[in-house]
């Protein structure tokens, strides 16, 4: 049933593209989507997510679910980081674990869309708070990463850059991928409120429009992703291990998480998609303020080029059927 | 006069500019969407969709005596981030 | 109702993102829209208002309003600069004076395009043939900004940089955003007469994607004007007095207008709108040329900086409201 | 009757469109479109054209007149390069001679998008299975181009460049324009056959959009063509003329070809056209590898400059009439 | 032989273009999308948008000898609009 | 020190660069959507499209020692595709 489930994820055309790109890497062919047009796909998305989250979170309100498992989402943000530090100080050094940590406290929003629209091609319901988890998740484990570098390397600092709290929860908070999808989100929000005639006018900009530009970023993103391969490499087959294991490992505790929440499978499988998949959109620059000693290619490879990809292909279609033999089994 | 060239993360541009700024140059000019490699890091070009940054090429030209304020200045901006700083001979056409 | 209609205004999708674009300056978050991708929007909304300006002017003909409307729009975008210059004099140089002038007798297509969106949110009708209106303001404020320049200066220009009458014209008439304006109206003018099966295959992308990129630009055009904001304050309280007070003297004039002319609601005001914008796509590279005596912070942050979110965000409803008083209390 | 079609082609959006970016050069306008937002629009297309050719591939199947038009295709891009250097030789010498055939060879996507469009416009059926005629015409006159240079030119080549024929037919298979048509060719074949459900969700980008960008990209396309004239002009008579008279020639055999095959006149006009038009994606830089002592500037103008305007403007609507005439002529 | 860089809004590319080819230099290179700052004005990067312009950066190298020639003919064009230009020594590798 | 700057069409880049590490450069900075005009060529920004490619302007701070090494390496790849290298002084801010 899994085999099913992937197949039929490998043959939508979003991992299709992600396929397309990624090959043209590796028979070396010229293909290149240039500079800044990914920035256009990537602010897009985002943009189309948050206000269509927004609208929807003003249709089902803030009872029932919704406040637990955002504050559940956030929780796992903060503590997922810990747990990934423990496993990366295996091998690693203070400062790469603290950032590589944060990365998989973090999320992946390119990874939710592609999961969303999983489920749609499987006509399962979801909601549109759970945006709003997605958006709120982005920057805690940013702060985590930061208490970790604090706590474990005082002395390891011997010019001990002070660290600026200030800058870094400014950075953490209003980070342009943050504050873009937390604004639109609070936009289709006021705009479904007070100007429902201007939602439909928004419609074929950010809905009908949304899929193919999504197969259009993803195409990037394979290009990206096959291209960031060999420094991982570089960084060893304990980084290359982590990078498949911790999302499994996080997905599972995800998954038990969202049976204790009582969410629905839709619901379930965004919040382990959440769990499992790691940022490279708001904590590597966060990262590179807090802890300029992390190795960049390290945090931003592991994310970018093995569990951002291992995620869009096996792991959604996997973590669903973790779900639903979790949860049928169960019922 | 002198000729300094900059090169550095686009993330520090604003400070770096504030910094060149309060040495008082007389001008600068910024390019942005450069990549490189220095001691430590590579820089790619899809360093600019992940919010990492990639990076800023910023030409000064000026007198020989404001070198030592400015480098006062960034010193420490590019000892914490990374990034060159070098200084050619240069005159007036 | 005038605060009502404001409310209404502020909270649609357009004033929205714009804000979002606005605070992002000021909370200083990351978030930028990066070159030439500001670019696409601003090409993209000429050319689809255009169009669209071309076909209901091939539905409406040249008869009724049209010829008058026009040619009185024009008048206007000749009369407002002698206006601002006599205003701007008591303060400033002949020069910057001469260039302010022309930028607020030229006009701003994204207002334009805003004040549209506001009337269809209100269902009140519009003609097409305002567009044509709107491509044939931009630029005779230019030649009258120059006019002032060679009236007022000839001793104070001791090198006389002799002034080429042929390279203004041509960068007047011939400015891209111009040029694409107009040639999308007459496109739009001809595909509808010879080619209507056309008309159909252009509306998604002309038409329905249209209120959706117009908000992704005023996302980009909020943190414009919102980085303009600091130099505003360098230049001065008069100015900043005068980028509120000229909108408004404007727009005033032109409602007068605008009922003597017998216009209905929607296109007297995009008439008003019209008068009470300023330019800062066709106008700042013609002053350039022109008048390299002047600073070009003065004109572009004026006009971009304070009226054109004064514009957007109170001054269309404002207008509106004016427009409705005056309207309905005569008949 | 040639004249009718002439004139409707011609007043059809992405023609007018495409005018309107000649224009902007010859009157020095400013009008531009800055890079990469051309490559967008390039890209855009390849992977549309791509997607709905293999959409419509499943459908058809591989049976009936696929291979052996097809077949065919590939065959006329392997000998009109002969004929073309052939003729080139009167005046050229050897490499530049075997650069402008390579070119003639291969294919123009966006010609052939126009007459998609054309057919569109005139209710003419055409298939899906053409697109794939398309993707595989492209690389093989590159090989022929090469080869003609090996041919002809040992002793006059004395520091021998010894050929390096891994990287060219690697460059040849495996250019981004022609991996991205043929790579969506099959997503699109796939997505049909295995996730009938997504082909829904891709028609708005895919389909709806289409024929907007096109006319916007014909607007670049337009611009660049203008400001290639006149490297065209410094390459003398023999080239224009060779520019005009040589689609017409191409076209010619193409027409008889299309009848013998027995295909439908929009199939025979599609046929046609990839016989007619020139690379200017694909080739352009197989050739600066293969051929350096080339002219870029010679294959790309010719291209460019000129048989590319020619086909939009009166090619397109000529070879339709040329199609009716015969194919009429014989039923 | 020297280099020369000059520094000048991008709308009088076409232009100065045609002045350095009448002065018959050997090549040139152009960078756009430079901004900066000089003694009057500041150039940001939103005025590719107003059509302002941003800058161009146009590197030379050439001999010695050439210098003057270009200087008499790039001079008016750099007075009235603004604009820099310096030159360094260069050598070929 | 030295600053090397090569300029030469950016579909050699990635070779470039892989001749540039083998000579062992300390680092290196590129900028890319460089235009221009050679002794044979022009390059238009259209080139792009085309996939032609425009230039690419190659910046490496180096010791003088190297240089020889980076002429070894680079020199057949320019004499066969053309591109420019030009060397400076330079030093360390
Ligand atoms: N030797 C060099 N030559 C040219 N550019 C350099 C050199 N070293 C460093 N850079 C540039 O400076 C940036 C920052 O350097 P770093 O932080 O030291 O890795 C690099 O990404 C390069 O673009
Ligand atoms: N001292 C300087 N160093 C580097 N670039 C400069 C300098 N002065 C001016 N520029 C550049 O030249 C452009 C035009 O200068 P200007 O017209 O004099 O304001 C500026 O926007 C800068 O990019
Ligand atoms: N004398 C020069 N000064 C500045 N740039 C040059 C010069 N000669 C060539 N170039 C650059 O090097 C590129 C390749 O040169 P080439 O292959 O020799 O035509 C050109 O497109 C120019 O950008
Ligand atoms: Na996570
Ligand atoms: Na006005
Ligand atoms: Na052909």
């Amino acid at each position: 049933m899994n085999t099913n489930l992937i197949l039929q994820n490998v043959l939508s055309p979003p991992v299709l593209f992600f396929f397309l790109g990624t090959i043209a890497v590796f028979v070396k062919s010229d293909l290149e989507i240039p500079a800044p047009l990914p920035k256009l796909f990537s602010l897009y998305l985002l943009l189309a997510i948050g206000f269509k989250g927004g609208l929807e979170l003003e249709q089902s309100g803030f009872g029932g679910q919704v406040v637990p498992t955002v504050g559940t989402a956030i929780l796992m943000s903060l503590l997922i980081p810990f747990l990934c530090f423990i496993i990366l100080r295996l091998k690693l050094d203070v400062f790469n674990s603290a950032a590589i940590a944060a990365a998989y406290g973090s999320i992946s929003a390119v990874t939710f869309i592609t999961a969303e629209s999983f489920l749609e091609s499987q006509s399962i319901h979801f909601d549109g708070f759970m945006v709003a988890a997605l958006a709120l998740m982005e920057s805690p484990a940013i702060i985590v990463g930061l208490l970790l570098v604090k706590l474990s390397s005082n002395k390891q600092r011997p010019n001990a850059k002070k660290i600026r709290w200030r800058a870094i929860l400014h950075e953490a908070m209003l980070n342009g991928s943050v504050y873009l999808l937390l604004g639109s989100l609070i936009i289709g929000f006021l705009t479904a409120a007070h100007n429902p005639a201007s939602v439909q006018k928004m419609e074929p900009f950010t809905g009908k429009l949304f899929y193919g530009a999504e197969c259009f970023f993803l195409l990037d993103m394979g290009i990206v992703a096959a291209q960031r391969l060999p420094s991982l490499k570089r960084a060893g087959s304990f980084l290359i291990g982590f990078a498949i294991a911790m999302p499994l490992l996080n997905a599972t505790i995800g998954v038990l998480v969202a049976k204790a929440l009582d969410l629905g499978p839709g619901n379930a499988l965004l919040f382990v998609v959440m769990c499992a998949s790691a940022s490279y959109l708001a904590v590597p620059a966060a990262m590179r303020m807090t802890v300029p000693e992390a190795k960049s290619s390290y945090y931003i490879s592991t994310a970018l080029g093995l569990t951002f990809p291992f995620n869009i292909v096996v792991g959604i279609p996997l973590y669903m059927g973790m779900v639903n033999t979790l949860f049928i089994g169960a019922s | 006069m002198k000729r300094l060239d900059l090169i550095f993360s686009e993330r520090e541009l604003v400070e770096m500019l504030k910094l060149l700024e309060s040495a008082e140059v007389p001008g600068y000019t910024v390019m942005k969407h450069a990549t490189g490699r220095g001691p430590e890091r590579i820089v790619y070009e899809d360093m600019e969709l992940t919010g990492f940054g990639s990076n800023a090429h910023v030409i000064v030209f000026c007198e020989q005596e404001l070198l030592q304020r400015i480098k006062d200045n960034i010193q420490p901006l590019l000892n914490y981030y990374g990034g060159v700083a070098y200084v050619s001979d240069a005159s007036p056409l």
